[in-house]
C-alpha cells in the first residue's frame, strides 16, 4: 500500500515538474504581459531584465515553445525515423533489407554529432527547423539500433508466431505487441534522450550556431545571459530551472512507466 | 593619461600575462600577415614600425625619427633611429627597403599591407645612407606616413626569411610561441627607447569568458577587449580595474546607396532620423560608449568637430518615408553574430524603425563570412570599425575602387575631392577639405554610425601604467611602459 | 572469432572511407572556403582570390578529395589551409589535453556511476534510489556552462581555491587544473551511466541465476560483486562507448570556458575557418577512436557475458 | 530426520496458497510432494529455504537440520544459515538458473569455498552428476552445454554445497525416457550416500521409482500421505485410435529442414509423413532429435526447409503465404507455452481471438466459446481472466491448447502439450482430443510419454537425429521395436513399475548438443 502511494506520489511530482514548463511554454505566449524594456541586467520587474533590457518574466512566457519544441520535436522525429527503420529492420524476414537499413547507419555512428550540427547550423542559419532536424538526425542511428534490438527480441518471440497463427493483423502484431514490448527500453531511453536533446540544443546555442542570439528562447537566454549571471541571476536561472524541471519530471515519469512495463514474474517461484 | 594612480613609483621586474581573444590556428608569427589583435600585440612586443599612430591617430615617429617630403608629397625621406635588432645588428635603411619589398611580394597574397602600400614605387626608392631612406610614390600622398603606421608594416631584418625565429627591434625578445595559446618574450635590455620594466611577457589567447575568469582569478594581469557587462561585474570587486578608452571605435548600420530603397537619399535620411542612438548605446553597449553622429573617427585628426549631433525625429522621418512610399513595407536587415552587439543592435533598431511603420526583418547570416557577404548581399547591415586614421578609412571604404566599400558609395566627385585633399601638403587646408567631404558623407552617405563604444581593458589591481587609448595606436597594448606594483 | 574480427575490420575501413567522403562533402557544403575566412577586412578581394588559387581551392571538389585521399593513404594528413602547418601537428597538439581531460573524467565517472548504479538498483524505488536519481538527473539537466560558471564563481573567484582557467598553466605542474573541468563533465555522464547500471542491476537481481545463487547460500556482498555486477555492467559499458560523442559535446563547452587548447575547440575552429584538411584529420582520429572504443566495449561485454552476440 | 515441516501455511493477502502442510524428509530417503499443478508444491518446498514469493506470508514451523527456519512469525534469521550448506534447491528450469557470465568451474569452486573451505568437493559432485571433471569442461560457460547437461550442472551446483537435503523441483520435465532413467539412477546413488531428497513432481512414474514417502497435496492441503501406495493409480487411457486409413489430409514429402541459411547443417532429413482425417500420428524421439522442428515446418512457422507439403492435395505454403482457410485448418500448440502468450493481456481474450480472427465470430460468442473450452479442460473462467504470469504452467498449457482448438482446425499439431499436467489434466486433454478426432480432425502428437503416445495415436514415427528410424502402428512399435533406439526408449520408459528393467549400461551417448 505504502509503495503504491509512493508510486502515485512520484507520478504526481513528475507530472507537476513536466507540467509547469509545458504549460508555460504552451500558454505563456497568450498571457498579455507587456513590459516596457529597461536597461540591461536591471532589477526592474519581478525577475529583472536580461542583457537586452527585456523583462525576464515576459521572455519566459514566450520563450518555451522553441526551447521545448525543438528538443521534443527532435526526439519525436528521431523516433519516427529511427523507430520505424528499427521496427521494419527487426520485423523484416529479408536479411538484405535489414542489412541495407542498418549498415549505413552503423557507418554514421562515429560521425561526431557536433560536426553534423555545426554544418547544418552554419548552412541554415538560425532556423529552428534546421536545428531540430540536425539534432534529430544525429539521434537517428542510436534510436534505430535501440528500437531494432528491442523489437528483434519481441519479433522473434513465439508470441508473434502465435499471433500470426491466429492471423492477427500487421498493425496488431507490430504496433500492438512488438511496439508495446519496445516501449520499456524506449521509455528508459526517452528520458535521457530528451535531456540530451535539450542539452544539445542549448550547446548549439552556446556556440552561437543556433537560433538568433536575440531570440526569446529559454536555451538562448541561458547561454546569452550567462555573462550577466552575477548581475541578474534570474535571467539565467529562471529558464534553466524550467528546463531542468522539464527533463527531471520527464525522467521520473519515464521511470514510472518503465516500472510498470518491466514487472515480469520471477519464473523460479512458479 | 595614466589612470589616476600614476603617482606610484614605477618598479622593475616581474611577469605580466596578457590575454587576448584567440585565433586558434589562424594566429601567425609573421609580422606581415597579422590581422588579429593578439597577433598585433605580439608583433608590437617584438617588432616595430617606422611610424606609429598617436592617441588622435596622427602619425608619430618610432623607428623613423623624422621625415620630410619633396614639397609635393611624392618623394619621402625618413631618418632612422639608432636602434639595434635582437641579434645585435644595427637598424639600417637596407632593412627598411627589404621589409617593404617583403610586404609587396606578389607571390604571398596574404601580406596585409600590400594594398595600402600599393602606391609605393620600390624600384625608385633607395637608401640615401645607412640611416636615411628615400621612398618614392607613384602618386602624391600627404598621408603616406600614416600608411606606414598601418597593420602589417613592421620592419624586419634584411634577409629575414623564417618567421618562426622573430628578430625585431622591439622592447621584448622572442622566447616561444604556440599558435592559439601563448607567446613568451623577455625584456630586451638594449631597447633604444627606455627598456621595459617587466622582465617577462606572456601573450595568451582565450575566449571572452575565459579572459574574464583569468583576470579575475589571478591567472592573468591584463585582459584585452572586455565587455561592458564584465566591466559592470568586475566593478563590484576590488581585484580588477577597467581601463576604458572612451568612444574609440565605431558601431554603425550600413545602407547600400545604390539599391532600393536606400538609393533614395530621403530614405537614408529617414533611417538616420529614426535611430534612437541613446537607447542603442544604453542597451547594446550597456552605456559604455557615446552616441554616434553618422561619421567615423570622432576625436581623431581631421574630424569635423563643429557638426551638430543628429537627434531623433520620428515625425520628420515618417514624412520622408511617406514621400518615398515606404510605409508598411518590409525590408530585410542582414546581420550575423560576427561581432559583439551586431544582432542585438539590429533587433533593437528594428523595433525603433517599426515605430515609423516600416518593418525591418532581421535575417541572421553566417558569422564567419559576414564581412564578405555584406559587401555584395543585402541592402542594410551591421558594421563596426576599429581605430584608424580617417583618410585610411575613406580609402578603404568610400571610394569607387575601395576594396571594402560596403555602402557602395561611388561618387566621382567625392573620389576627386578626396584625391585632391590627399595631395594638399598644408595640413590646415587638407583638414578643411576633408571636413567638407565628411559633411556630405554624413548627410548623404550610407553609414549610420549610431554608437562609439569604449574600448575596455581589464587589468589586475597591481598593474600600473596602462594607457586608455584607442586600439591600433602606439600606446595600446604596449607593455614596455607597464609595471607591476 | 577470427571471422568476427575480420568483419569488424572491414566494416571499420568502410566506415572510415565513407566518413571521410561525408566529412569532405559536409565541409564543402558550408558557405565560403578557407580563403574567404581570411577576409577580415585586412585582405582585399583581389588578395583573397590570389590566396584561393595558391591554396588550390579553385580546383574542383573531386580532384581535391582525390589528392587528399591519396595523401592519407600514404599516411600524410596534409597541411592546414589556415596555418600552413602539417595537420598531424595540429592533431597532436590538440589531442593531449582532451585525452587527459576525458580519461580523468572517466576515471572518476566509472567507479562512481557503478557504485551509484548498484546502490540504486538494489534499493529499487526506495528513498535512496529516488534521491540519487533526482540529484543525478537534475545535475545532468543543467546546461554545462551554467554549472561551469557557478563552479568558477564559487571555487575560483570567491574562494580562490582552484584555478579558473588553464591559461598559462601546465597540467604537469598543477594537476588541480583538472578539478573544475572534470567536475563539470561529471554530471551528465554519471547520470547516464549510473542509470544504465541501475537498470542492469535490477534486471540481474531478478534473474533466476541470481535468485538461485542466493538459494545456494552466496552472501549478499559477494552476490552483488561477483554475480550481479558483471551482468549489470554490460549496458553500462555499451552506454560508455556511446557516451564518447556526448562527452565530446561537453568537452567543447568546457574547453571554451576553461580555455583548454583541446580537440573539440580545434574541430570547431576547423569548421569555422573551413580548414578542410584539419577537420578531416581530426574527424578521422575521432572516428578511429570511436571505432576502437566500440570494439573494446563489445569485446569487454563479450568477456563479461560471453553469450552476448557480437555482430548481430 | 533432517527436515520437519509442521502446520506450514502460506498466505498472499486473502488467498491461501498452502494450509497446514506437514511432512518430513529423512536421511537416505526420498520424500515426494505430488499434486495437481498449483497445489502448492513449490511454495512448500521453498519454505525450507525460508524463501517466499512477493507478498506471501509464511506460518507454522519449519525445522531444517536443527535450525528453525520458519516459525509463527514467518521466516527467521536462521534461514540464511541453512541455504546451500544444509538444504540445496534445484529449480524447475535449471537452464536459466546458471549465470551466463561465469564459467561453471568458477561457480562450483565458489560454492566449495563458501561451504566447505579447504575441502575438495567439486570432483565428487561432478562425478555424482555424471559430468566429466576435466579442466576443459570446467572452463566452459553454461551456454556451451546441451539442455540435459545443463540440468546436471545445476544438480552438480546443488551437490557441491554437500547439503543434507536436496530439493528437486520437476527434474524430469522435457527429458526423454532414456535421460530420465539416467536421472533415476543418479538420484538413487545419492540417497544411498545418505542424502535426504525432497522430490516435487507430476511424473508419478518417477515418484514411484524413487520415493519411499509420498505427500499428496491438493489446493494447498495435504490430502494423503504415506508410502508410494498412496499414489493414485494411473488412469487407464482408453485407446482411441481408428485404424481406418483414409486418403491423407496432410502430407509431407521429402521434408528436410535446417536452422541455417541455404540448408547448411540440416536438422531434418527427407521426412515423409501423412495423416488422414480423424487419425493421429505420434512422433517420439530423444530430446533434440528434431520433433519440434518437424512440427514447425508443418505449421508453416519454420521456413528453412525443402520438400513439399500438401493439405487436401493442394500445396501448403509457409504460414505467411497461407490463405485464411489454410491458416485456420492447420493449428499448432507450442511446446514452450509461456513464451507464446502476450504477458500483458488476459489469457481468455487471447484464446478467444482465434475464433474472432479465423472464424469471424463476434467478440462475445468467441469469448463464450473460449471460456467453455477452457472449462472443459479444467481451467476456470476466473483463472483464465488473469494475465499469463498469474497462471501456473499447467493451466497455461491447457489454455494454449484451447487457443488452437478454437480455430476448429482440421489438423492439430500438439508439441508436448501435457508435460506440465497431472494425470487428471492429461485425461481431460485426451478426452477433448478424442472428441476432435471423432469429428475428423487429424492429430500430430509429439511426446516423451510413450504410454500416452501409444494410447492416442494410430501410427508412430520414431525420429533420431532428424531421420525417421522406425514407424508403424503403436502396438507394433512399442512391443516389438526393431530399431535399437526405439528399444532403449521403450525399455527406459517403464520406470516405477514392478517390471521396471534394471539399466545394464548407462547411456554414454548423451543427448544432442543444443
Ligand atoms: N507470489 C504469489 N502471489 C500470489 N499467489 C501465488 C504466488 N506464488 C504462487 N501463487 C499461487 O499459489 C499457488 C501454489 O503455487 P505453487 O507454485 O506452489 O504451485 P505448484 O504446486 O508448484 O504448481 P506447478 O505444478 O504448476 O509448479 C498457485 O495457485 C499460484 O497461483
Ligand atoms: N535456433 C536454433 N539454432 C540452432 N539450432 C537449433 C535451434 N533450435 C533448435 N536447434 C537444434 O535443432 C535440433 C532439433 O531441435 P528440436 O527443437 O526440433 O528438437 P526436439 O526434438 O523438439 O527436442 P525436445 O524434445 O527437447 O523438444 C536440436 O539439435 C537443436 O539443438
Ligand atoms: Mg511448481
Ligand atoms: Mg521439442
Amino acid at each position: 500500500m505504502n509503495r503504491r502511494l509512493g508510486g502515485w506520489l512520484s507520478v504526481g511530482i513528475g507530472v507537476g515538474l513536466v507540467g509547469v514548463p509545458v504549460v508555460v511554454a504552451v500558454f505563456g505566449p497568450l498571457v498579455p504581459v507587456r513590459v516596457e524594456a529597461g536597461l540591461p541586467y536591471a532589477s526592474a520587474g519581478v525577475l529583472g531584465t536580461d542583457g537586452l533590457g527585456r523583462d525576464v518574466l515576459q521572455l519566459l512566457l514566450v520563450g518555451g515553445r522553441t526551447a521545448l519544441g525543438m528538443a521534443i520535436g527532435a526526439v519525436v522525429i528521431a523516433y519516427l525515423i529511427g523507430g520505424l527503420i528499427g521496427l521494419v529492420a527487426a520485423s523484416t524476414r529479408h536479411r538484405w533489407l535489414d542489412e541495407g537499413l542498418i549498415r549505413p547507419l552503423d557507418v554514421l555512428l562515429p560521425l561526431p554529432s557536433l560536426l553534423v550540427i555545426s554544418v547544418v547550423a552554419v548552412g541554415w542559419r538560425a532556423s529552428a527547423l534546421a536545428i531540430t532536424l540536425a539534432v534529430a538526425l544525429v539521434n537517428v542511428p542510436t534510436v534505430t539500433r535501440l528500437v531494432r534490438a528491442a523489437a528483434l527480441d519481441a519479433a522473434s518471440s513465439p508470441v508473434v508466431e502465435a499471433l500470426r497463427m491466429q492471423r492477427a493483423s500487421w498493425i496488431n502484431i507490430h504496433l500492438g505487441y512488438v511496439g508495446r514490448s519496445v516501449l520499456g527500453p524506449v521509455a528508459a531511453d526517452l528520458g535521457t534522450r530528451i535531456t540530451l536533446a535539450v542539452f544539445l540544443v542549448a550547446s548549439v546555442n552556446f556556440l552561437g550556431l543556433g537560433l538568433s542570439p536575440t531570440a526569446p528562447d529559454w536555451a538562448v537566454s541561458i547561454s546569452r545571459n550567462r555573462e550577466g549571471l552575477l548581475l541578474q541571476p534570474w535571467s539565467v536561472l529562471a529558464p534553466a530551472l524550467l528546463l531542468v524541471s522539464f527533463t527531471l519530471g520527464f525522467n521520473l515519469l519515464a521511470d514510472r512507466l518503465l516500472h510498470h512495463t518491466r514487472r515480469r514474474p520471477v519464473e523460479a517461484t512458479r | 593619461g595614466a589612470d589616476g594612480e600614476a603617482a606610484a613609483q614605477p618598479k622593475n621586474g616581474g611577469r605580466l600575462r596578457a590575454v587576448y581573444a584567440g585565433g586558434g590556428a589562424k594566429e601567425v608569427l609573421d609580422p606581415h600577415v597579422q590581422s588579429l589583435f593578439v597577433d598585433i600585440a605580439r608583433h608590437k612586443a617584438t617588432y616595430e614600425k617606422l611610424v606609429e599612430l598617436g592617441p588622435d591617430l596622427k602619425p608619430v615617429g618610432r623607428l623613423a625619427e623624422k621625415w620630410e617630403h619633396d614639397g609635393e608629397a611624392t618623394t619621402w625621406r625618413f631618418s632612422l633611429r639608432d636602434a639595434t635588432f635582437h641579434d645585435g645588428g644595427k637598424l639600417t635603411s637596407e632593412d627598411v627597403l627589404y621589409s617593404l619589398a617583403r610586404i609587396a611580394d606578389p607571390a604571398v597574397p596574404e601580406r596585409v599591407a600590400q594594398s595600402s602600400l600599393a602606391t609605393l614605387d620600390l624600384r625608385r626608392s633607395r637608401t640615401v645612407d645607412a640611416r636615411t631612406v628615400e621612398l618614392v610614390l607613384t602618386a602624391p600622398n600627404a598621408e603616406f606616413p600614416a600608411l606606414l603606421a598601418g597593420i602589417g608594416t613592421q620592419i624586419v631584418r634584411d634577409g629575414f626569411k623564417d618567421p618562426t625565429k622573430p628578430v625585431g627591434t622591439g622592447p621584448f625578445r622572442f622566447v616561444s610561441f604556440e599558435a592559439g595559446r601563448s607567446m613568451i618574450a623577455n625584456r630586451y635590455d638594449d631597447y633604444w627607447d627606455e627598456p621595459a620594466r617587466i622582465e617577462e611577457l606572456h601573450i595568451l589567447s582565450a575566449d571572452s569568458e575565459a579572459r574574464a575568469n583569468a583576470v579575475q582569478g589571478g591567472q592573468a594581469e591584463y585582459a584585452n577587449d572586455m565587455t561592458a557587462t564584465f566591466a559592470r561585474t568586475a566593478s563590484a570587486g576590488r581585484t580588477v580595474r577597467i581601463v576604458a578608452a572612451k568612444a574609440s571605435t565605431m558601431q554603425a548600420f550600413v545602407m547600400k546607396v545604390d539599391r532600393p530603397p536606400f538609393d533614395n537619399p530621403d530614405v537614408r535620411m529617414a533611417f538616420k532620423l529614426l535611430t534612437d542612438r541613446q537607447r542603442l548605446v544604453d542597451v547594446v553597449l550597456a552605456g559604455r560608449g557615446e552616441v554616434g553622429n553618422d561619421l567615423f573617427g570622432k576625436g581623431y585628426q581631421y574630424y569635423p568637430a563643429d557638426l551638430a549631433q543628429r537627434e531623433r525625429n520620428v515625425g520628420e522621418a515618417k514624412d520622408l518615408l511617406r514621400k518615398a512610399g515606404l510605409l508598411n513595407k518590409e525590408i530585410e536587415f542582414l546581420t550575423a553574430d560576427a561581432s559583439a552587439g551586431f544582432v542585438e543592435s539590429a533587433t533593437l533598431f528594428a523595433e525603433q524603425v517599426a515605430e515609423a511603420g516600416v518593418k525591418l526583418k532581421v535575417v541572421p547570416g553566417s558569422a564567419q563570412t559576414y564581412a564578405k557577404d555584406l559587401l555584395t548581399n543585402g541592402v542594410i547591415g551591421n558594421h563596426r570599425s576599429g581605430a584608424m586614421p580617417i583618410p585610411q578609412y575613406v580609402t578603404d571604404r568610400l571610394l569607387t575602387k575601395s576594396p571594402f566599400n560596403v555602402t557602395h558609395w561611388r561618387r566621382a566627385g567625392f573620389d576627386a575631392g578626396f584625391a585632391a585633399a590627399q595631395r594638399l601638403t598644408d595640413e590646415g587646408a587638407r583638414s578643411a577639405k576633408y571636413g567638407e567631404l565628411q559633411g556630405t558623407l554624413r548627410d548623404e552617405g550610407g553609414i549610420l554610425a549610431w554608437g562609439l563604444p569604449d574600448y575596455l581593458v581589464a587589468v589586475s589591481a597591481t598593474v600600473q601604467g596602462v594607457q586608455a587609448v584607442p586600439p591600433n595606436t602606439l600606446d595600446s597594448g604596449r607593455f614596455d611602459k607597464v609595471w607591476l606594483a | 572469432m577470427r571471422t568476427y574480427a575480420g568483419q569488424r575490420a572491414v566494416l571499420a575501413v568502410v566506415q572510415l572511407g565513407v566518413l571521410s567522403v561525408l566529412v569532405f562533402v559536409l565541409t564543402a557544403l558550408l558557405p565560403g572556403d578557407a580563403a574567404d575566412m581570411r577576409f577580415t577586412e585586412t585582405l582585399t578581394p583581389d588578395q583573397v582570390s590570389r590566396l584561393r588559387a595558391e591554396l588550390g581551392l579553385d580546383q574542383p571538389l573531386v580532384s581535391r578529395f582525390v589528392d587528399w585521399f591519396g595523401d592519407v593513404v600514404r599516411g600524410d594528413l596534409g597541411t592546414s589551409l589556415i596555418s600552413g602547418g602539417p595537420v598531424v601537428d595540429i592533431v597532436k597538439s590538440s589531442v593531449g589535453a582532451t585525452l587527459v581531460l576525458t580519461l580523468a573524467t572517466l576515471a572518476v565517472v566509472v567507479p562512481l556511476a557503478v557504485a551509484l548504479g548498484i546502490v540504486m538498483g538494489t534499493r529499487e524505488n526506495g528513498r535512496l534510489d529516488r534521491a540519487i536519481t533526482s540529484v543525478t538527473l537534475a545535475l545532468s539537466a543543467i546546461p554545462d556552462f551554467v554549472i561551469a560558471v557557478l563552479l568558477v564563481a564559487v571555487f575560483s573567484l570567491k574562494l580562490g581555491w582552484l584555478p579558473a582557467t588553464w591559461i598559462g598553466g601546465s597540467l604537469l605542474a598543477s594537476p588541480v587544473l583538472l578539478v573544475l573541468p572534470v567536475a563539470v563533465l561529471l554530471g551528465r555522464t554519471v547520470c547516464l551511466l549510473s542509470r544504465q547500471v541501475r537498470a542492469g542491476t535490477i534486471t540481474a537481481l531478478h534473474a533466476e541465476y541470481v535468485v538461485q545463487a542466493r538459494r545456494l547460500g552466496v552472501p549478499r556482498r559477494r552476490l552483488l560483486l561477483r554475480h550481479v555486477l558483471p551482468n549489470a555492467a554490460v549496458p553500462g559499458v555499451q552506454e560508455l562507448a556511446r557516451t564518447g560523442d556526448t562527452l565530446l559535446g561537453g568537452v567543447l563547452v568546457v574547453e571554451a570556458i576553461f580555455a583548454i587548447p583541446g580537440f573539440a575547440t580545434a574541430l570547431v575552429d576547423g569548421v569555422e575557418t573551413r580548414d578542410v584538411p584539419v577537420v578531416q584529420g581530426l574527424t578521422l582520429v575521432l572516428a578511429v577512436a570511436a571505432l576502437l572504443l566500440n570494439l573494446a566495449a563489445d569485446l569487454l561485454c563479450n568477456r563479461l557475458v560471453p553469450r552476448t552476440e557480437l555482430l548481430r | 530426520m533432517v527436515v520437519r515441516v509442521s502446520g506450514l501455511g502460506a498466505f498472499a493477502g486473502d488467498a491461501v496458497l498452502v494450509d497446514g502442510v506437514s511432512f518430513e524428509v529423512v536421511v537416505g530417503e526420498v520424500t515426494a510432494l505430488v499434486g495437481a499443478s498449483g497445489s502448492g508444491k513449490t511454495t512448500s518446498a521453498l519454505a525450507l529455504l525460508g524463501e517466499v514469493g512477493e507478498g506471501v506470508r509464511l506460518e507454522g514451523r519449519v525445522e531444517v537440520g536443527g535450525e528453525v527456519v520458519v516459525d509463527g512469525n514467518g521466516v527467521t534469521g536462521a534461514a540464511a544459515r541453512v541455504r546451500g550448506r544444509v538444504v540445496a534447491y534445484m529449480p524447475q528450469h535449471p537452464g536459466s538458473a546458471l549465470n551466463p557470465a561465469r564459467r561453471i568451474g568458477t561457480t562450483l569452486r565458489e560454492l566449495e569455498g563458501l561451504h566447505h573451505r579447504g575441502e575438495s568437493v567439486v570432483p565428487g559432485a561432478l562425478r555424482a552428476a555424471q559430468l566429466p571433471g576435466d579442466r576443459e569442461t570446467l572452463r566452459r560457460f553454461p551456454h556451451q552445454f546441451s539442455g540435459g547437461q545443463r540440468q546436471r550442472i545445476a544438480l552438480a551446483q546443488a551437490l557441491t554445497c554437500r547439503p543434507k537435503v536436496l530439493v528437486l523441483d520437476e527434474p524430469s520435465t522435457g527429458l526423454d525416457s532414456i535421460t530420465r532413467l539416467q536421472l533415476v539412477h543418479e538420484l538413487r546413488e545419492l540417497t544411498a550416500d545418505g542424502l535426504g531428497i525432497l522430490l516435487l513432481s507430476h511424473d508419478l512414474d518417477l515418484v514411484r521409482a524413487l520415493a519411499t514417502r509420498v505427500v499428496v497435496l491438493s489446493a494447498g492441503r495435504v490430502i494423503d500421505s504415506g508410502g508410494p501406495d498412496v499414489l493414485p493409480e494411473a488412469p487407464d487411457l482408453e485407446r482411441s485410435g481408428t485404424t481406418a486409413t483414409r486418403h491423407p489430409l496432410l502430407q509431407a514429402m521429402k521434408l528436410s529442414a535446417s536452422q541455417r541459411p541455404r540448408g547448411r547443417d540440416p536438422i531434418l532429413h527427407e521426412i515423409d509423413l501423412a495423416v488422414g482425417p480423424g487419425a493421429c500420428v505420434g512422433v517420439v524421439g530423444r530430446s533434440g532429435s528434431g520433433k519440434t522442428t518437424l512440427a514447425r515446418c508443418l505449421a508453416g512457422l519454420h521456413e528453412r526447409y525443402t520438400g513439399r507439403l500438401f493439405l487436401d492435395d493442394e500445396p501448403l505454403p509457409i504460414l505467411r503465404k497461407r490463405s485464411r482457410t489454410q491458416n485456420r485448418r492447420v493449428q499448432y500448440v507450442w511446446q514452450e507455452v509461456r513464451g507464446s502468450f502476450d504477458e500483458r493481456r488476459p489469457v481468455d481474450q487471447q484464446v478467444a481471438r482465434t475464433a474472432q480472427r479465423l472464424r469471424g465470430l463476434d467478440p462475445e460468442p468467441a469469448h463464450a466459446e473460449a471460456v467453455a473450452t477452457l472449462a472443459r479442460l479444467g481451467v476456470s473462467a476466473m483463472t483464465a481472466a488473469r494475465t499469463p504470469s498469474r497462471l501456473s504452467g499447467g493451466e497455461l498449457q491447457r489454455a494454449a491448447l484451447a487457443r488452437a482448438v478454437l480455430a476448429h482446425p482440421d489438423v492439430l499439431i500438439c508439441d508436448e502439450v501435457t508435460t506440465a499436467l497431472d494425470d487428471h489434466g492429461t485425461a481431460l486433454v485426451v478426452e477433448l482430443l478424442t472428441e476432435l478426432k471423432d469429428r475428423g480432425t487429424a492429430l500430430i502428437w509429439i511426446g516423451h510419454d510413450l504410454g500416452l503416445v501409444a494410447a492416442v495415436s494410430d501410427h508412430v514415427l520414431v525420429i533420431d537425429a532428424g531421420r525417421i528410424v522406425e514407424q508403424g502402428p503403436p502396438a507394433t512399435v512399442m512391443t516389438e521395436p526393431h530399431h535399437e533406439l526405439t528399444r532403449r526408449l521403450v525399455r527406459a520408459a517403464s520406470i516405477g513399475h514392478p517390471q521396471s528393467p534394471p539399466v545394464l549400461t548407462l547411456d554414454t551417448r548423451s543427448e544432442p548438443r543444443r
